[in-house]
């Protein structure tokens, strides 16, 4: 099967062409069954191929052709399996299964439904290629691949401005991110020549610690801008755009996590350079308690979600910062389900509410949609690191990782991240679900969504709550350490004897967190005790700081890109007027000289006869100074 | 004889000048046209005295002036006449007003 | 007998003046329209055909007729055949596009014809020359008839004008150059070329009457080339002039004077060609820049290719100046003889088409829309102004590329980039005619036309002469180089 | 007295003639004085072809330049009448630049003219007449020719410039 | 099959389309059939020349030589390598759709001469890229000129003949000064008798060209090229005859033209000049890098699509001159595919701009919206090509700029670095994101407008014109290898003598 693991992006590609070419006219709303049987197909060919690697294929590379070989440059197009990139599979052709089956309810009465299908396709495609490539310039495909279709999906309702814009700045601030991608893999060349996984590591050694930074901090910008870390992070928000399935799929589960599997990929590289992997832990933790601490206070339900997502993925960046890839790949298999389904459940309620997203207006929904909640409640459970859900083991994991690395201050931000995570959360499915509704028109017209979509919901349910298992126990010698940790780590490093009791108090720390901040929203929402609204007017400053997210959208949005559009537009100025300005007045200048000399025309005979005279005069003289030698000859 | 080729050719020369000064100078084309006959009497003086030189008398001179007065009359017949023709539709010889074309 | 049948070629154009100006009394007014001409053709034809063969191309029959004749004062080679060739080719253009024009403005079509043929006459004479006094002779014999052609429209006070001060001046400069032979005369005690030359290769210029003969020659052989400072009657003799006739005497006299330039200056006073190339290559460089840049802000479009065939006259001096580089300058300055030849006669033929007032040419504005109103004319006069600008694939531009090689070999890096960019000027002005043309629709006061076939026929003729001299122009090259190797082997 | 003073002072009187009548030519305000001493000058100019030993030179030059060439002028100032004006107007208004650039020129040819240091050959014997003639009809044979097509030429183009429409 | 004198006959079937385009120009469907037969036969004759192509070698194929001015040396000489092989059929596949295209109701007024032009062009188009010799190359390179002066001239817009003056005197600025310098080469290739302009003969006489010789020579070359190009700060003639142009018009001058500068540099200046290459060559990167930034920024701010497109070209083309001068097998290999990419996309976008400014007449960006709403197939098409000029991976135009970034890391020979021009030069990259999709989203998407509900989404015609285009922006993204197989040999040979002043080849 590992052979053949090309069928698995191919299947979604023939889906894309067939839902592309025939799709409007023709195939109409088969175009849903269509994608979602072939990412069903490629799920069960995952899930094939998964069992072989589990099964001892550690590492296979299945080369189909040269894609471009100039000098000693050669990149081929040919995919690297292990343990890594076939849990990736798994999540992204599983998680994306689950999701393509919803969207086929929830798009149903959408008019661009056959577009909608084809884009989803070709996303899951280029997402395919992302994980499956064994070198970095094949990666980069699908890494822009899905950037593009990101751009296409956020901005799948294209006669509104806004998703417009926010798909706009979504591939910018990506190409940003790729921008250091570029550069990174251009110098992992020129340090490794080669691109392909495999010789560049069995290299490392050869590269100083200068380049090494380099290719790191690059590949990090690039991880960044995909999965919106500071200061980059911005466009994920507004990625909440596009259609619920969308925010699901690709801003929660798969695309954002892109660059957390990126600097995975290369841990021996970022192991090798030490400082790089510090910037990552720092701008991971960074990111973590900046984007809770805005989920804090947003009532758009898909917006927490989104700021929940920046947040999560500053974990995962957090993890692997501190040396633990492993963690940080757990979480985002864990996050993908559990994060993947607060989405679509939030999608659901959105869609019983009739495109209803402030929460404010929300309320008493548990009745109405029950499926939701319930499912809704195990992912929030999950986000909140409630054991035994999966969010719990994963962020454990991490947690522990960050402390055992001996960075305590990079923990503590993690565990006060965590207290907030809990936090938002609780307030959100409270807000959301629960109290007395408080736009009864809405409640009154509200509704559970259909099985195609709440059959989603629970199977990714059951994913959440279970999945952690998975990680075994102890931990760290368990099943996810003993498949992942192979293809992640690199050879000879040390490795950490940890006390099994230290294990258990750092678990038990990060329960407490969660419980913290679920108790604390409890008592805010519930007992109003402190009431939110006179926390808000006590907070003040922070509030209006918070609830402007830090005013990034402000300064980038306004001051920056107005900024470069005025120096654009100079520059254009200065292309009119004095570049060419500069052009035509060479021909000005002949013509004025026309002018001139034709004013020597007088008409007048003797005057041209005098012009003669003086001509006789100037020759005598040239010829003179000549015979002279005052002129040279 | 005593007088050396060059003091005929510095009479030639300023005969020639005037007669250039003269083009240069007057508004009548007829005028204008006299003093070019002047010019070409200088040259006609300068080629006599050449070709009548001490030691090397050449007749090419002398010849090359024989056919400047053919020149010189064929040059008088056509400028006459087209001075004339001018002044038919324009009764004016002042070059300084024939100037409809400038520029 | 030698000696006669030497200058059949002379001979016949005379006899065919002669032919014409009896016709022009016999023939009726009808028959006389395109009798004469025909007459003119044929007379023309004959000369180039003539049985010592001037033909086409340096058949072993013209070879057989080189040679001194006349006790030395006629001769006739290479650049004596490529010359005569030339001046009947043009007289005949010249004479084909004219008869409608004549007719038009009730100009004396016998004595036009008879005229043209006087000039070409001595034009043909001062290549046969050997000596200073025929070259003189021949030199009037091609000018005054001029003077009479530019104001043969003797109605027209601009025709008037025109001959006015081009006699004025022409008589002036004549003077000029004939006082400088005299002197040139008393320094070598020659008037004879080669005695010229071997006298001057003993003294060089270092005395002042060298320096009076050569400066004067300069200016009166610059006049008649048109070459600034000594250009001023050129514009407006070229515009006010018949338009046929300025066709004619902006090519044909031209022609003539580099001619004369060729053999008076290169031939006989080639030992100083060390002192007199650097200031050719001054004047060459003043020359193009003056025409084009005065050319650029005309409206009127034969008084801009007036000043264009000043900037042309640069462009040649400029492979004079290169005497240096030897054969190669005398094989440009030929071949760009006749490429200018019939491309600058084509353009001013194409004016022939409006139907105007006088002799003055159309303004650009009168031009708009002529694609569409006159088809072939536009395309023929396109085709000769992107010659002129030197665009391939027309002979012009292999006449530039000819010239830039000479100038290049002499040494003169700087006047080859400013021929270059000239030629950018040049295209400026050159190219908006074609704007006007095809580009501008035409206007309701657009003057009418004329359709002659026999214009049409010979500016087609030509057109397609430009066009594939400028694809296959190995023996045109071949022919100008032989022919220069007289002058310079 | 030397037949050489007697050339020198016939020398001195001719130049002075020439220069005389040439300024005459230029800065007289009458037309038909102008010609008159056109032709004196060339009246002199002739007495110094003589003085030159160039005695048929000297005969033509009266032929055709005192004879045709100034009855030509003189018709030609007949022809066209011009009206009285003020002296000044008889010169163009670039005459002083015209003075300002002529002189050093002609200053500077007549001062190089002096650099020719041979004597003149007074007299050839037999005079010059068999030799003119034998150069022009036998050598110049050919431009002779040409000459007389330049003025059968000049003849034609006089006439169709003159001629009046209706002949 | 093979076809002998396939170059030659490619030079000259344009040539026999003229005649019946004559005789039958009265009739304005027969002309076009006449165009299109004659275009489409040409395009077929370039595939075969492809065909008989044999890949892998670096030296001049299916050469042919004939005297043309034996006493100068100069001579009729064509052939093609790898670097020209496949810029013919870009050339004719470009005339062809220009032509197809323009048949289709584009063009409305003297159809005949406007076929005539695009004929004439063809040839001027191929024979720049199959010719050999200095004086042929020459001659080519301005036969472009004239048809492409009377096509912006004619049937421009409004402020045609400003453009077409333009574009005709900045170009006919650089090639004269070049012809100062072909002349001068000429006499620099030997004692009188030998000289040649054979690009053969020249290079292997090219080590006697002094330093001083090769500074000046390579500065003329280079000016025309890099106006033709157009390099900045030669660029300004550039915006104005797109905006002008007719829509085949701008195909043609985007997709064909400035290649030539680019082909020019590679072709003539490097192998010639190989010193003064190295003394020119820190400024023509430095200017490349400029052109990148400065034409991308530039065009974010363009309110005029086709200037938008047409500044954007700028930027690309910069990526040309950086890849050829940074001297190494990936930069120059990626210079060429961008050529061929541009010519492709650009193309590409020049065609959609205009099947959409013959719709609504209008081409302000500000003016226009919502179109994907009428138009679905339009706007794929249009997408497709708007990704491939952002350099999405997958698409062409990745591969190019990828390559010559890659190649501009490796250069050290400039001031500060390839690690400081590389990086900078992939800025243009984000720029290009920026711009093109703004645009994209202003004209494509927004909310439906009623007055263009009536107007028709892509015509057949019109379909078949893209879709080649679309296929080759695919095919050479997806499968770029063949293409690299069949460049790199010359172009590696190109490389070598340009790097090496005393390398000599055996060359034809």
């Amino acid at each position: 099967m590992i052979q053949d693991v090309w069928l698995i992006p191919a299947l979604p590609l023939a889906a894309f062409l067939v839902n592309g070419l025939f799709g409007r006219r023709f195939l109409r709303h088969a175009t849903g069954a269509i994608a979602t049987g072939a990412i069903a197909a490629s799920a069960v060919m995952a899930t094939l191929v998964f069992l072989e690697v589990l099964g001892g294929q550690e590492r296979t590379t299945v080369t189909l052709y040269r894609w471009i070989g100039v000098g000693d440059f050669t990149v081929n197009v040919s995919a690297l399996v292990d343990p890594l990139s076939s849990v990736m599979l798994l999540v992204v052709t599983v998680v994306g299964t689950l999701i393509f089956i919803f969207a086929n309810g929830y798009m149903a009465h959408d008019h661009g439904f056959a577009r909608f299908f084809t884009w989803f396709s070709l996303f899951a495609f280029a997402m395919l290629i992302l994980v499956m490539a064994d070198n970095y310039l094949l990666m980069f495909v699908g890494w822009e691949g899905v950037g593009l279709c990101s751009y296409l999906l956020i901005g799948f309702w294209f006669d509104k401005p806004a998703p417009q814009h926010a798909a706009n700045k979504a591939f910018w601030m990506n190409r940003i991110g790729d921008w250091g991608y570029t550069i990174g893999m251009v110098t992992t060349f020129l340090v490794f020549g080669s691109l392909t996984y495999t010789e560049v590591f069995a290299k490392v050694g050869i590269a100083t610690q200068a380049n090494l930074t380099l290719i790191c901090i690059a590949f990090f910008v690039g991880a960044a801008g995909k999965s919106a870390q500071l200061p980059l992070h911005s466009w994920l928000p507004d990625a909440m755009e596009g259609p619920t399935p969308v925010s699901a799929l690709i801003h929660a589960a798969t695309m954002v996590t892109a660059g957390v599997y990126l600097v995975a990929r290369s841990t021996p590289l970022f192991v090798a350079a030490g400082p790089a992997l510090q910037v990552v832990a720092v701008v991971g933790a960074i990111t973590a308690i900046f984007a809770a601490t805005i989920a804090l206070v947003q009532f758009d339900i898909k917006r927490v979600m989104a700021y929940s997502t920046v947040s999560q993925l500053g974990y995962m960046f957090l993890a692997l910062g501190v040396g633990a890839p492993v963690a940080a790949i757990f979480h985002l298999a864990t996050h993908a389900f559990f994060k993947a389904l607060l989405f679509l459940g939030s999608g659901s309620v959105i869609h019983g509410l009739g495109n209803e997203q402030d929460m404010r207006k929300m309320g008493g929904l548990r009745r109405k949609m029950p499926v939701t909640y319930w499912t809704m409640l195990v992912a929030g459970g999950a986000l909140a690191a409630l054991p035994p859900l999966a969010g719990f083991w994963s962020k454990d994991e991490i947690l522990s990782g960050a402390f055992l690395s001996g960075q305590t201050a990079l923990w503590a931000v993690g565990i006060v991240t965590a207290i907030l995570t809990a936090f938002y959360v609780t307030r959100a499915l409270w807000l959301t679900f629960h109290g007395e509704p408080r736009d009864l028109h809405l409640y009154e017209h509200a509704h559970e969504s259909p099985a195609v979509m709440t059959l989603p919901l629970v199977a990714l349910a059951i994913g959440s709550a279970t999945l952690g298992l998975l990680v075994g126990f102890p931990p760290d010698q368990g099943f996810i350490h003993s498949f992942l940790g192979p293809a992640v780590t690199v050879e000879g490093a040390a490795e950490r004897a940890v006390e099994l009791s230290t294990l258990l108090g750092l678990a038990a720390v990060s329960v407490a967190a969660g419980i913290v901040g679920i108790v604390i929203g409890v008592a805010m929402y519930v007992r109003h005790r402190p009431d939110p609204a006179a926390v808000t007017r006590a907070a003040g400053p922070i509030y209006r700081l918070l609830v402007n997210k830090y005013y990034i959208d402000e300064l980038y949005d306004h001051r920056i890109v107005e900024a470069l559009r005025a120096f654009f537009g100079v520059l254009w100025a200065f292309d009119v007027h004095v570049i060419d300005g500069l052009a035509n007045g060479i021909g000005r200048l002949a013509a004025v000289g026309g002018g001139g000399a034709r004013r020597l025309q007088t008409g007048v005979v003797g005057n041209y006869a005098l012009t003669v005279v003086v001509g006789l005069l100037v020759v005598l003289v040239a010829y003179g100074g000549y015979a002279a030698g005052v002129f040279k000859r | 004889m005593n007088i050396p080729v060059g003091a005929f050719i510095a009479v030639s020369s300023i005969l020639f000048f005037i007669g250039v000064a003269g083009v240069l100078m007057r508004r009548n084309a007829v005028v204008i046209l006299m003093c070019v006959e002047l010019m070409l009497n200088a040259a006609n003086l300068a080629l006599v005295a050449f070709s009548r030189r001490a030691g090397s008398p050449d007749e090419r001179g002398s010849v090359f002036v024989v056919f400047i007065f053919v020149i010189a009359a064929a040059e008088v017949a056509v400028g006459l006449a087209i001075v004339l023709s001018s002044y038919r539709n324009r009764p004016t010889v002042d070059v300084d007003e024939v100037q409809a074309m400038k520029g | 007998m030698n000696d006669i049948v030497a200058i059949t070629p002379e001979i016949v154009v005379l006899l065919t003046a002669g032919a014409v100006i009896v016709a022009d009394v016999t023939l009726s007014r009808a028959a006389a329209r395109l009798g004469l001409p025909l007459i003119v053709a044929v007379g023309l034809l004959a000369a180039l055909y003539a049985p010592n063969g001037v033909a086409l191309y340096p058949s072993q029959a013209a070879l057989r007729s080189t040679g001194v004749f006349f006790g030395g004062f006629v001769q006739v080679d290479a650049f004596t055949n490529f010359f005569r060739a030339l001046f009947i080719v043009l007289a005949l253009f010249a004479t084909l596009v004219a008869p409608t024009y004549l007719a038009r403005k009730q100009v004396p079509a016998g004595e036009y014809y008879a005229t043209l043929l006087f000039s070409t006459l001595g034009a043909m004479t001062i290549t046969l020359a050997t000596d200073l006094i025929t070259l003189f002779v021949g030199l009037e014999l091609m000018t005054i008839p001029v003077y009479v052609l530019a104001g043969i429209q003797r109605r027209d006070r601009y025709s008037n004008e025109a001959a006015l001060k081009y006699f004025l001046l022409g008589a002036f400069s004549s003077a000029l150059l004939v006082y400088g032979f005299a002197w040139l005369f008393g320094v070598t005690g020659s008037t004879r070329y080669s005695d010229i030359a071997n006298a001057l290769r003993t003294t060089g210029l270092a005395n002042g009457p060298t320096i009076v003969a050569l400066s004067l020659i300069t200016v009166g052989l610059g006049f008649k080339a048109a070459v600034v400072p000594f250009h001023q009657w050129t514009p407006d003799a070229y515009d006010g002039a018949p338009t046929p006739a300025t066709a004619f005497m902006s090519v044909a006299p031209k022609a003539a004077a580099f001619a004369a330039i060729l053999r008076v200056l290169v031939d006989a006073m080639g030992p100083l060609a060390v002192d007199w190339s650097a200031v050719f290559a001054a004047l060459a460089a003043i020359t193009m820049t003056a025409g084009n840049v005065v050319a650029l802000v005309q409206t009127n479009t034969k008084r801009m290719l007036a000043y264009s065939s000043i900037a042309h006259t640069g462009y040649i001096l400029a492979a004079v100046a290169a005497v240096s580089a030897g054969a190669s300058s005398g094989a440009a300055v030929l071949f760009y003889v006749f490429a200018y030849g019939l491309m600058n006669l084509g353009a001013f033929a194409c004016l022939l088409y409006l139907d105007l007032e006088g002799t003055r040419g159309p303004t650009l504005d009168e031009l708009n829309g002529f694609s569409r109103r006159e088809p072939f004319g536009a395309l023929t006069f396109a085709v000769f102004l992107i010659s002129l600008t030197g665009i391939p694939p027309t002979v012009g531009f292999v006449a530039k590329f000819l010239v830039i090689q000479p100038v290049l070999d002499a040494g003169y890096v700087w006047l080859a980039v400013v021929l270059a960019l000239n030629a950018v000027l040049a295209a400026f002005y050159y190219l908006r005619v074609v704007v006007h043309m095809y580009m501008y629709d035409p206007e309701s006061g657009a003057p009418a036309l004329i359709s002659s076939r026999l214009l049409s026929l010979s500016l087609g003729v030509s057109a397609f002469a430009v066009v594939l001299l400028g694809i296959v122009p190995n023996s045109l090259y071949q022919w100008a180089l032989g022919a220069a190797a007289p002058i310079l082997p | 007295m030397s037949y050489d003073f007697i050339e020198t002072i016939l020398f001195a009187l001719l130049t002075l003639g020439i220069v005389g009548g040439a300024l005459g030519v230029v800065f007289l305000n009458r037309i038909t004085g102008s010609a008159l001493l056109m032709a004196f000058t060339f009246l002199c100019n002739a007495g110094m072809f003589v003085l030159l030993g160039a005695e048929t030179i000297a005969a033509f030059q009266v032929l055709i330049y005192v004879g045709a060439i100034t009855v030509l002028v003189l018709y030609g100032v007949m022809f066209t009448p011009q009206q009285d004006r003020p002296y000044g107007l008889f010169f163009q208004k670039q005459t002083p630049w015209a003075a300002l650039f002529v002189a050093p020129i002609g200053l500077f040819v007549a001062l190089f003219a002096f650099s020719f240091r041979d004597g003149s050959h007074a007299s050839a014997k037999g005079g010059d007449l068999v030799p003119l003639a034998t150069s022009v009809f036998r050598d110049y044979a050919f431009p002779f020719e040409v000459a007389s097509v330049l003025l059968l030429a000049a003849m034609i183009g006089a006439i169709v410039l003159v001629k009046r429409d209706d002949e | 099959m093979t076809i002998d004198h396939v170059l030659t006959l490619l030079l000259v079937v344009p040539a026999f389309g003229l005649l019946p385009l004559y005789l039958y120009r009265n009739d304005p469907r027969a002309t076009k059939q006449v165009a299109v037969v004659t275009t489409l036969v040409e395009l077929v004759l370039s595939l075969v020349m492809l065909a008989q192509f044999k890949v892998g070698e670096a030296d001049f194929q299916l050469v042919e030589k004939a005297e043309w001015l034996p006493s100068l040396g100069i001579r009729y000489f064509v052939g093609v390598d790898g670097v020209s092989v496949l810029l013919v059929p870009m050339t004719t596949l470009l005339t062809f759709i220009s032509v197809l295209y323009s048949s289709g109701g584009a063009i409305k007024e003297r159809i005949g001469s406007f076929m005539a032009a695009f004929l004439l062009l063809e040839i001027g188009m191929v024979g720049v890229f199959v010719s050999l010799d200095l004086f042929l190359f020459y001659v080519m390179f301005e036969l472009m000129l004239v048809p492409m002066y009377l096509i912006i001239g004619i049937w421009g817009g409004t402020r045609r003949i400003y453009a077409t003056l333009k574009f005709v005197i900045f170009t006919l600025a650089g090639s004269l000064v070049m012809l100062v310098a072909i002349v001068a080469v000429w006499l620099a290739s030997g004692p009188e008798g030998s000289r040649t302009l054979s690009l053969p003969d020249l290079i292997a006489i090219r080590n006697t060209f002094s330093n001083e010789f090769q500074f000046w020579a390579f500065l003329a070359f280079g000016l025309a090229f890099a106006i033709k190009l157009p390099m900045f700060p030669f660029h300004t003639w550039l915006p104005d005859a797109h905006v002008e142009a007719p829509t085949a018009g701008s195909i043609i001058l985007a997709g064909v033209l400035l290649k030539a500068g680019g082909y020019g540099f590679l072709r003539f200046a490097l192998p010639l000049f190989p010193t003064g290459t190295q003394i020119w060559l820190p400024v023509i990167i430095v200017l490349s890098v400029i052109a990148i930034l400065y034409g991308a920024a530039v065009s974010t701010v363009q309110k005029d699509l086709k200037k938008l497109v047409a500044y954007s070209s700028v930027a690309h083309m910069g990526f040309v001159t950086l890849g050829i001068f940074v001297l190494n097998p990936q930069g120059a290999v990626g210079a060429v595919l961008q050529m061929l990419n541009h010519g492709f996309v650009t193309g590409a976008l020049f065609l959609f701009v205009g099947i959409q400014y013959e719709r609504t007449h209008r081409r302000v960006i500000a003016d226009l919206g919502g179109l994907a709403h009428h138009w679905p197939l339009y706007t794929t098409f249009f997408g497709v090509f708007v990704l491939a000029s952002l350099g999405l991976p997958g698409l062409n135009g990745f591969v190019g700029e990828f390559l010559v970034i890659l190649g501009t890391f490796q250069f050290g020979g400039v001031p500060l670095g390839g690690l400081f021009w590389g990086p900078l030069a992939a800025i243009g990259v984000i720029l290009a994101a920026v711009y093109l999709l703004w645009m994209f989203g202003r004209v494509m998407y927004g909310p439906a407008r009623d007055h263009y509900k009536l107007l028709p989404d892509l015509s057949p015609i019109e379909v078949v014109c893209a879709v080649p285009l679309l296929l080759l922006t695919v095919a050479l993204g997806v499968f770029p290898q063949p293409a690299i197989a069949i460049i790199q040999p010359s172009l590696d040979r190109i490389l070598h003598l340009a790097l090496d002043p005393t390398w000599q080849v055996a060359v034809r």
